[in-house]
């Protein structure tokens, strides 16, 4: 079980990393933010994931900071690069 | 360990490296950005894999967390003042190039001398573990940062309050009230702020036993003050009552090690009978400030206490 | 026994003096002069004071660790005695002059206050017990005067004051490092007759010969050996006093006594002979002899002349020194006292023709003796003093030096001197000439006073030098005279008297 | 009071001075930080004397030990270097008042604000601190911290200027902040290594390794970017010469100090066990350069404060001639005047320098006419502290450099010898050319007075430097009491 | 105690007594005249004190001053002079607007001659020496003509070589002897290093002052510049100082080979270039100056002899002395003659006339003068030392003499616009007049032989008559001194034209002030250079601090 | 290979990878990031250093956390210098960077 759960845990950095391929070639700034927030969700995912694995429950904690954090970082975004001018904006 | 973490451990590695590399070679700077937050995200699962859940939190928390939207901020500031792109993409040149050499062979020997370490290496934490009952906490990074090297992070604290005055001396002025948030924004801000402070008490709270502390949860609490601001920007001015709460921890912290040592022990000399319930008081006292400060380096300050405008 | 007081007496005073009239006002002249007046008398009784003890067999001395084997040191010798009296008297006749000279002058404080500052480093170069002691003083003269060297505060002051102290910075390094380097090679030992090298032997005569010509280069500075002469005629912009501070009382001669310190109180002069290091000396010293009496003789400005003179003159001292024997050893000393009573003599009476009648070339000096017959008669003293015609006192000087060569068969000295002679003859006589025989030949340049000769307070010290100068010289072999302490010295130094 | 008294105020009074002048806000601080100044330096004396009674000893900070806990380490190096701290501190404090007075003055009258001036308080307080934290801690992280403590204060310090500063403050925390990293990165090895962080231990347990290795080359360039050690000096003129006077003050005559000192600690203690011949004489050779370069700098510069800030670049190259002379008996003792004598002179040329652009609203060396005749106790302490640092008697600097001459020589080693001799000479003709200027007649007379606080500690300072002169054999029996080392 | 005191006043006393008249001169009228008797005490010392010395040891050097036989015979016939010349020239110079600063210079002259004689040790010696030579200075130009000053030129310049030779002899003959006092300088050896240049040295430093040839150049210049008391005290005292000098410090009576003939072979050219010369002149001063060339080369000869025989050294000592005392009084007489020939009254010319041909006379040698004394004295120490075939060629500069005699006895005539003698001219004078006629009689040696046999009265005569034939014949034959004649000083002109003129160009040297900047492109250069560099640094400081790592690791690597 | 085997490589990598991008790069805010990485870099080699006991020695980790928030204060700080200077200056660069590239 705890193999397998490595095993995702793998996988799902696997799409993580093709998230960050969007990240670098992304053509607008709300793509690449996107892309993050995809990431962190797969941290979240990765974090849950191994917090079965190793047996550690307050890996949990640690997801819970993850999504509360991502979540400012994107209002973050949202508010202070979002709306740039002459983008092509998403929003 | 088997294969299959190996797998895992072998991916993050290789995406963190891979990561590092592309945040420093991107032309682009807002796109090097946001693989630096993601850099951090990826990095406090690195810590988780490597038992070091505390540092994890506080990764995902600061390293990511805060210091991602300041870069996110600063590089807003850059924008409107001057192009953000002045940055090339490093092209390689002589200088380059020798720097290349001469990093990968320090590099090189970096890691063959870390390959070479003597095996048996115990580390400190044995006698940690003998010292834990005496520290008053069950967590032993919380016994290390508030106990054993309680000197560490009075001085850690001292250096976050230095950077508020610095930002406070370089007037740093407040970003100019973007649009009035949407009614997203208004909801989300509602739904996220209290489960923000209660995660921030709670962190400080598990601290004592389990992963956590002052620096995590003070990070959290800072996350739900920044949102605040981006929702609604507020000005934390340099003010008396600001001062107070940014010097807070500090003075607390300091002041209970100083009266510890006139009370005939140490300085910083936690009685072991009430070590516990002090390392509370300093870990509460510290996130408040700490919190705070946080906020402050976000948000910067254009006014001085009397109200002048002083830029 | 030794009595640490007087020593330290005499050299805080003038510290003391120095800076309490920095802090006056510059309009508290009478409280100045009177505290000028009063350092510079008080040093006068100290003196004699010391004088007297060391005749009856007391021992003056200090010492003062400044770190493990490194003592600051002062103490009271014959040699000592020989210079702290010639400069406490020159210095009250310049402090009398200067009060005179720089009435209603600017600065006047500051003047003063470097003024004194000056003498005390003198005082301690004359009292330094050892190299190290020396070196200090001697650094913190080059730091007093320079003060002195620029006070006119004009560019031309203020490039004359960078040359002096290219010249004695560099020359300060050269001595550092030659001082350090014999500290860690001898460890630290106080001035001894005979020196105290003499136990190396031959075993690091190369760093010795080097270290010897490190001391002679730094100390030949001030002392204004070629080619280390150069900031000495240029430094001549400075005031007349303080001309007379540096070229009799203080500077030059500190040069010239740090040079015989080393020779006879560091290095021993017969083992500085058995280094052959003498030879060289001399025949530098010779050298500069000329040298400055043929730059002399193409000055037109007369306080140029009179510092080329200065080169020439000074000389002696080393010549004197470097020649072996104790006859040399003599005139050599005795030439540190008649020297500075000589120039002191000329260089007042320079600035009394400066500041009475604007003159400061010799070309305008025609007739000038009939208008300040007594300034002139000084200014006669010591031209002719200075080429040696007795009864002056330089006839000394050049009577024990030729005696010394000729006792150590170098008769090439002797020509040396001869010539020098000459030389001085044709760049003083001519002076002498347009002031007493010519007839004044244009108006004065700048004529501030209208009667008789320069100010009282002018004149006074001038004619005061210039009848010590005879006296020096009439009175040469008097018991107390500057010539039987440098007979007392030369026997110290060579067992036997001369 | 015992020891452990003095230290624990050495350690706390500035941090606590900053934190109480951090709430007090504007209208107190400047009266908190001269108390604290007051007290902190008198602690730090306290300590010295106690010290050179007691001799040194170790103190566990929360009373765990090494190498669980952080072990304070006090001897005689650390409290030379404390006190010094402290004396100087605190007439860099009494300066502060009246420059930041004489500047709000001039605020006022020009109806232009101060801007947040009074932050420098907390800020040079717990500058302060972290330096007293670093001279007396034996702990290796614990020394990182106190160092980013030093240069965050240290840089925010700078920013107080504005303008050019913040560039210069820019410059400069980038390379501290890699240098810091480089820093620790030889902490983890030696941690990896050692599992020990205090410096007495691995001083036990150090043998050559290539981690050791690793470790004693990253820590050693990361300290020398922070010492600005030639060739990593250049963030320091700037940085120095854009600052306000008292921060130049400060950070030329004590911050350079605190990189100087630890690698003192670590290449003459630590690390001894490496086999450090090489390192040190490649220690010493950047340190010539520096001699070398800072003077020839320093020559060119036309701006008193950034001739002056060079200067500092060539009198840290003085210090770092220690380590080649190191064996010899009493070079550390020169070496360590030397350091204190800079403290003191540099911090009155800064000072010296504030005045004049106080006076003259410049501080172009072409135009200083007359500064003697304007401000003679200046111009007075200008000269007493161009005495030092250029070393001549009786001074400070020259008692110091006595001692590192003394020892080149005795070493044999004529070549060091002469780069001092030579640095010296630099020194005279950058200081010398300046001071020339204090004896030419003023071409306007100026109205404004530097304020006689100001130029009253500067002359205290200057005279101090003098008087370090007769500091050697209390020094050097403090050295030995205090078992340095 | 009394007796050093007593005697110092006595010994020393003569010489400082001239200084001490000095103040005088600002006295009132009456008392200033006084000053002109300064050299009374000297004479009264001369004649009336014992022989003795007395030793002042805090004096100079360690001074000795005492009265032997030679210090008193010079004493005699020199303080004699300068009384008869202080009288007359008081008198001389009543209209002169400079008559005091005549008599300063006068006085201190005075009192280094006194002194020069007294002194039994060289450095007081040097001392008066050098007094007197450089107040004779003042004595020379005192007319302020351009001739004069151009011969205080000369006179100062030669008194500066003579004294700095003056001083290396000195230095040398103390080292030699190992003492300096005269008396205890012992003879020193032939063959003792630097003893040949002890007496080059001497010999120039005296043979200046005695006009020994070729040194004698100021002479004639000076003396025929100088007021006429003055040319001659110059000529009767000045230049004895000179031949006493060489008896004090020449080893006479030990051999110096090379020196003895040298000098005997300039003493002859003296003798006669002197008189030829001096025969051609159109100033009766200058004539009087060479002759006093010329008779000086007697004296030369005879020191010549006393090194070449060192047992007839005590003879040709005391020759010397006695012709110098002969000389003195009639060249001095001669002198102050020329100002005398102005007397207004016949009968007041004719003695002056005959006070003329005294001292011509004698100074030619004729019979019944000192000057045939002097001569005989001469002759027979030449025959004493076995130098007969000298006496020939000296009688024939007798002849030579007389013919300058006869030039300046001519010229003499001529100038007859000179102003009218007062009395104290006239008491000079006699004074004068008294010691030419009286000085044969003041040698001991004389009194015995004054009655001349034949062959001396033909030996002396005839050189006499053989110059008046000369002139006889020129007269005759219309020889014109105006186209062959010398200008005063000979030799000094074509030497004086081969010399450039160098005067101090008063030129503003600015020397070292302004320190020439480097070239300012290499300067901008250099700059340049240390930007590049410094922001280099700056640019690359990751770089700087990986290569200092690796740095650091290498070295201790290895 | 054990997993700290593999995160103190890669933490050497991004240590030196840091590195490089700080001497490389011109634009401060690039610097920052890369000192940032840097730092992250060696926090890794710490942790992984740390991990070689199980479990694993606390006082690395107490190290790292201080270290973090060193770093977080310190980029802040140099943020706001930055945005300062760019304010000032118009540039994101360094004076002695800005005639070059």
């Amino acid at each position: 079980m705890t193999e397998f759960m490595f095993l995702m845990a793998a996988a799902v950095l696997g799409s993580v990393a093709l998230g960050l391929w969007r990240v670098v070639r992304g053509p607008t700034r709300a793509d690449a933010m996107m892309a993050a927030q995809l990431v962190g969700s797969g941290g979240v995912a990765v974090l849950l994931l191994l917090s079965h694995a190793m047996g550690r429950a307050h890996l949990v904690d640690v997801a819970l900071v993850v999504v509360l954090l991502a979540a400012m970082v994107s209002v973050a975004f949202v508010r202070r690069l979002g709306p740039v001018r002459g983008d092509d904006g998403t929003e | 360990m088997s294969g299959d973490t190996l797998v895992l451990d072998l991916v993050l590695a290789g995406l963190l490296v891979f990561l590092a590399w592309r945040l420093l070679t991107l032309s682009d700077l807002f796109k090097a950005t946001v693989l630096f937050i993601v850099f951090g995200v990826l990095l406090s699962l690195a810590w988780v894999r490597l038992n070091a859940p505390d540092v994890a939190l506080a990764e995902a928390a600061i390293g990511a967390g805060v210091t991602g939207a300041l870069v996110l901020d600063a590089l807003r500031r850059l924008d409107a003042r001057g192009p953000a792109d002045e940055a090339q993409p490093l092209r390689l040149n002589l200088p380059r190039l020798v720097g290349a050499l001469l990093v990968m062979g320090l590099g090189a020997f970096l890691l063959w001398s870390v390959l070479s370490l003597p095996p048996g290496w115990r580390g400190l934490s044995s006698e940690t573990a003998a010292a834990m009952p005496r520290s008053g906490v069950v967590n032993p990074v919380t016994a290390s940062l508030l106990n054993f090297r309680g000197y560490d992070t009075l001085l850690e604290i001292a250096v976050l309050m230095l950077a508020v005055l610095g930002v406070w001396t370089l007037n740093a002025e407040p970003m100019p009230p973007a649009e009035p948030a949407g009614p997203i924004l208004d909801v989300l801000v509602k739904a996220l702020l209290p489960p923000m402070v209660v995660v921030a008490g709670y962190l400080l709270w598990a601290g004592g036993h389990a992963p956590g502390g002052a620096f995590q949860g003070a990070a959290v609490l800072a996350a739900g003050g920044i949102l605040l601001h981006l929702a609604r920007p507020f000005n934390v001015a340099n003010r008396g009552v600001v001062r107070l709460v940014i010097g807070f921890g500090f003075a607390v912290f300091l002041l209970v090690g100083l009266t510890l040592a006139t009370l005939g022990g140490r300085f910083l000399e936690l009685p072991e009978r009430h070590a516990g319930i002090l390392i509370l008081m300093i870990e509460t006292a510290a996130m408040i400030s700490i919190a705070l400060t946080f906020v402050v380096l976000f948000v910067g300050n254009a006014r001085d206490n009397a109200g002048r405008d002083t830029s | 026994m030794t009595d640490p007081w007087i020593p330290l007496v005499a050299v805080g005073l003038p510290f003391l003096t120095g800076i309490v009239i920095f802090m006056l006002d510059d309009r508290q002249v009478a409280l100045r002069s009177l505290l000028n007046l009063f350092g510079a008398f008080a040093k006068l009784v100290l003196v004699g004071v010391m004088l007297w003890g060391v005749v009856n067999g007391r021992d003056y001395g200090v010492r003062l660790a400044i770190a493990p084997g490194l003592d600051v040191a002062l103490h009271v010798d014959a040699l000592a005695l020989l210079f702290i009296t010639l400069s406490a008297v020159l210095w009250a006749l310049t402090t009398v002059y200067a009060i005179g000279y720089l009435e209603n002058a600017a600065h006047r404080s500051r003047f003063f206050g470097f003024f004194s500052l000056s003498i005390f480093a003198t005082t301690g170069i004359a009292l330094a017990g050892n190299l190290f002691t020396l070196f200090v003083f001697y650094e913190i003269l080059t730091l007093v005067t320079y003060p002195l060297v620029v006070h006119r505060g004009t560019q031309k002051a203020l490039a004359a004051g960078r040359v002096y102290l290219c010249y004695t910075l560099a020359g300060g390094a050269v001595l550092l490092l030659a001082v350090a380097w014999l500290h860690a090679l001898a460890g630290p030992r106080d001035f001894v007759a005979g020196g105290y090298l003499r136990e190396f032997g031959t075993d690091h005569q190369f760093t010795l010969i080097l270290l010897f010509g490190f001391l002679i280069a730094g100390f030949g500075v001030k002392a204004a050996l070629f080619p280390l002469h150069g900031w000495l005629p240029v430094a001549m912009v400075a005031p007349a006093p303080v001309s007379a501070l540096l070229h009799a009382v203080a500077v030059v001669k500190a040069g010239a006594f740090a040079i015989i310190r080393v020779v006879y109180d560091v290095f021993g002069v017969e083992f500085a002979q058995s280094l052959g290091v003498l030879g060289p000396l001399a025949l530098l010293a010779a050298f500069t002899i000329l040298y400055g009496s043929f730059r002399a003789l193409t000055e037109d400005e007369l306080k140029k002349r009179l510092a080329y003179s200065t080169v020439s003159q000074v000389s002696y001292i080393i010549l004197g020194v470097a020649v072996l024997g104790p006859l040399s050893t003599i005139g050599a000393l005795v030439h540190l006292v008649n020297q500075g009573l000589l120039k002191i003599t000329l260089f007042l009476t320079a600035g009394n023709l400066a500041e009475t009648l604007g003159v400061h070339h010799v070309h305008e000096m025609d007739g000038v003796g009939r208008r300040m017959p007594l300034t002139m008669t000084a200014f006669t003293v010591g031209a002719l003093g200075m080429i040696g015609v007795p009864p002056i006192a330089g006839f000394v000087t050049k009577f024990y030096l030729g005696s010394g060569a000729a006792q150590a068969g170098q008769w090439w000295v002797i020509v040396v001197l001869v010539a020098s002679s000459l030389l001085n003859a044709c760049y003083f006589l001519p002076i002498l000439y347009r002031a007493w025989f010519q007839p004044q030949s244009a108006p004065w340049p700048n004529e501030k006073r209208e009667g008789f000769d320069a100010k009282a307070v002018l004149l006074v010290p001038v004619l005061f030098s210039a009848a010590l100068a005879v006296g020096a010289g009439i009175f040469a072999n008097a018991p107390f005279g500057p010539l039987e302490w440098a007979k007392l010295i030369s026997s110290r130094e060579f067992g036997y008297g001369p | 009071m015992t020891q452990e008294s003095w230290m624990e105020g050495t350690l706390a009074a500035p941090l606590l001075g900053a934190v109480l002048a951090l709430i007090a806000g504007r209208s107190a601080a400047s009266a908190i930080g001269i108390l604290t100044a007051l007290v902190g330096s008198a602690a730090s004396i306290g300590l010295a004397f106690a010290v050179s009674r007691g001799g040194s000893f170790r103190y566990a900070v929360g009373g765990w030990g090494a190498p669980l806990g952080i072990d304070l380490r006090v001897d005689a190096l650390a409290a030379v270097m404390l006190a010094m701290t402290g004396v100087v501190g605190l007439c860099i404090s009494v300066y502060a008042v009246g420059y930041f007075r004489g500047k709000e003055a001039e605020a006022a009258s020009s109806r232009t604000n101060t801007g947040p001036a009074w932050l420098f308080w907390p800020m040079w307080l717990m500058l302060w601190g972290g330096m007293n934290a670093l001279y007396l801690s034996g702990d290796l992280f614990n020394i990182y911290v106190a160092l980013e403590v030093v240069g965050i204060s240290g840089i925010g310090l700078i920013a107080l200027a504005g303008g050019s500063a913040i560039a210069a403050a820019l410059r400069y925390l980038l390379l501290g902040l890699a240098g810091s990293l480089l820093y620790i990165v030889g902490v983890e090895l030696l941690y990896a290594g050692y599992a020990t962080l205090d410096l007495e231990q691995l001083r036990q347990r150090i043998d050559a390794q290539p981690s050791t290795w690793l470790a004693a080359a990253l820590m050693t360039a990361g300290l020398l970017a922070k010492s600005a050690l030639f060739p990593l000096h250049f963030w320091l003129p700037p940085a120095h010469g854009h600052a306000l006077a008292p921060v130049s003050a400060a950070l030329s005559a004590l911050v350079v100090k605190t990189g100087f000192y630890l690698l003192v600690r670590l290449w003459l203690d630590v690390f001894a066990a490496l086999g450090t011949e090489h390192v040190t004489t490649f220690l010493g050779a950047l340190g010539a350069a520096a001699v070398l370069w800072g003077g020839v700098q320093a020559l060119q510069q036309e701006r008193l404060k950034m001739m002056v800030a060079y200067s500092t670049v060539a009198q840290i190259g003085y210090l770092f001639m220690l380590f080649p002379l190191a064996s010899m008996s009493g070079s550390l003792t020169g070496a360590l005047l030397l350091a204190v004598s800079h403290a003191m002179s540099k911090a009155a040329l800064f000072m010296c320098a504030g005045s004049v652009l106080a006076v003259y609203g410049h501080d172009r060396i072409q135009s200083l006419q007359g500064f003697g005749a304007l401000m003679p106790m200046t111009a007075a302490a200008f000269a007493l502290s161009s005495i030092s640092l250029i070393g001549l008697p009786p001074s400070g600097g020259f008692a110091g450099k006595w001692m590192l001459l003394s020892a080149a020589l005795a070493g044999g080693a004529w070549w060091w010898a002469a780069i001092i001799v030579l640095g010296g000479l630099l020194t005279a003709a950058y200081l010398l050319r300046v001071l020339a200027f204090a004896f030419l007649e003023p071409v306007v007379a100026s109205s404004t007075r530097a304020p006689r606080a100001m130029e009253l500690t500067s002359l205290i300072l200057a005279g101090m430097a003098i008087a370090m002169n007769f500091a050697l054999l209390p020094l050097h029996d403090l050295l030995h009491a205090g078992g340095a080392r | 105690m009394n007796d050093t005191v007593l005697n110092t006043l006595l010994l020393l006393g003569p010489a400082l007594a001239p200084l001490a008249a000095l103040p005088l001169l600002l006295a009132g009228t009456r008392l200033q005249t006084a000053v002109a008797l300064s050299a009374l005490p000297a004479l009264l010392v001369a004649l009336l004190v014992p022989a003795g010395t007395v030793d002042l040891p805090w004096l100079l050097l360690g001074a000795r001053f005492g009265l032997d036989d030679t210090a008193r015979m010079f004493l005699v016939f020199t303080a004699s002079l300068w009384l008869a010349a202080g009288i007359h020239g008081w008198s001389y110079l009543n209209e002169d607007a400079r008559r005091q600063e005549f008599f300063v210079f006068f006085n201190a002259a005075m009192a280094g001659n006194f002194g020069v004689i007294l002194a039994q040790d060289a450095a007081s010696f040097y001392v008066f020496f050098a007094l007197l030579s450089f107040a004779s200075y003042g004595l020379v130009v005192h007319s302020r003509t351009s001739d004069a000053l151009r011969a205080g030129r000369v006179y100062i310049a030669l008194v500066v070589v003579g004294e700095l030779a003056l001083f290396a002899a000195i230095v040398l003959w103390v080292n030699l002897t190992g003492s300096i006092y005269f008396s205890e300088m012992t003879l020193v050896s032939a063959t003792a290093p630097a003893r040949n240049w002890a007496i080059a040295l001497t010999l120039i430093a005296f043979g200046i002052k005695i006009g020994a040839v070729p040194l004698h150049v100021w002479l004639p210049l000076a003396h025929t510049a100088a007021p006429t008391p003055a040319s001659a005290i110059l000529s009767g005292a000045l230049i004895k100082a000179g031949l006493l000098g060489w008896l004090r410090f020449l080893p006479l009576g030990s051999e110096a080979p090379g020196w003895d003939h040298a000098m005997i072979i300039l003493g002859l050219v003296a003798t006669f270039g002197g008189a030829l010369v001096g025969a051609l002149q159109n100033n009766p001063k200058a004539a009087l100056a060479y002759s006093s060339i010329s008779q000086m080369g007697f004296i030369t000869v005879l020191i010549g002899i006393a090194l070449a025989v060192p047992d007839a050294a005590p003879a040709a000592t005391l020759a010397a002395v006695l012709y110098a005392f002969h000389h003195a009084f009639a060249k001095a007489l001669m002198f102050v003659g020329l100002s005398m020939v102005g007397a207004t009254s016949r009968a007041g010319r004719a003695v002056v006339a005959g006070g003329m041909m005294l001292p011509a006379l004698a100074l030619a040698g004729a019979p019944l003068t000192s000057g045939a004394v002097a001569k005989s004295e001469l002759k027979a120490v030449l025959v004493a030392a076995g130098w007969n075939g000298l006496a020939f060629p000296l009688s024939l500069a007798a002849a030579g003499t007389t013919l300058v005699m006869l030039r300046t006895l001519f010229l003499a005539r001529q100038a007859q616009d000179t102003h009218a003698p007062h009395a104290g001219m006239w008491a000079g004078w006699w004074l004068l007049v008294g010691g030419c006629a009286a000085a044969n009689w003041f040698f001991p040696q004389a009194r015995g032989n004054y009655v001349m046999s034949l062959d001396e009265w033909a030996s002396a005569l005839w050189p006499i008559l053989l110059g008046l034939s000369v002139v006889a014949v020129g007269w005759r034959a219309k020889w014109s001194t105006e186209k062959i004649s010398i200008p005063p000083g000979d030799i000094l002109l074509p030497l004086s034209e081969m010399w450039p003129r160098q005067r101090p160009t008063p030129s503003v040297r600015q020397g070292h002030q302004n320190v020439e900047p480097p070239s300012p492109s290499a300067l901008r250069a250099a700059r340049a250079a240390i930007s590049w560099v410094e922001v280099t640094l700056a640019q690359r400081a990751g770089l700087v601090m990986v290569l200092v790592t690796a740095a650091v690791v290498l070295l201790i690597a290895s | 290979m054990t997993p700290p085997i593999i995160y103190a490589s890669a933490g050497a990598a991004v240590l030196c990878l840091g590195l490089f991008g700080f001497l490389a790069a011109r634009h401060v805010l690039r610097r920052i990031l890369a000192l940032n990485v840097m730092g992250s870099g060696v926090f890794m080699m710490l942790v992984a250093l740390a991990a070689r006991t199980d479990p694993p020695d606390p006082i690395p980790h107490a190290l790292v956390l201080t270290g973090i928030v060193v770093a977080v204060c310190v980029t802040a700080l140099a943020l706001a210098l930055l945005t300062r200077m760019c304010r000032d200056e118009g540039s994101a660069l360094l004076p002695e960077d800005r005639d070059i590239e």
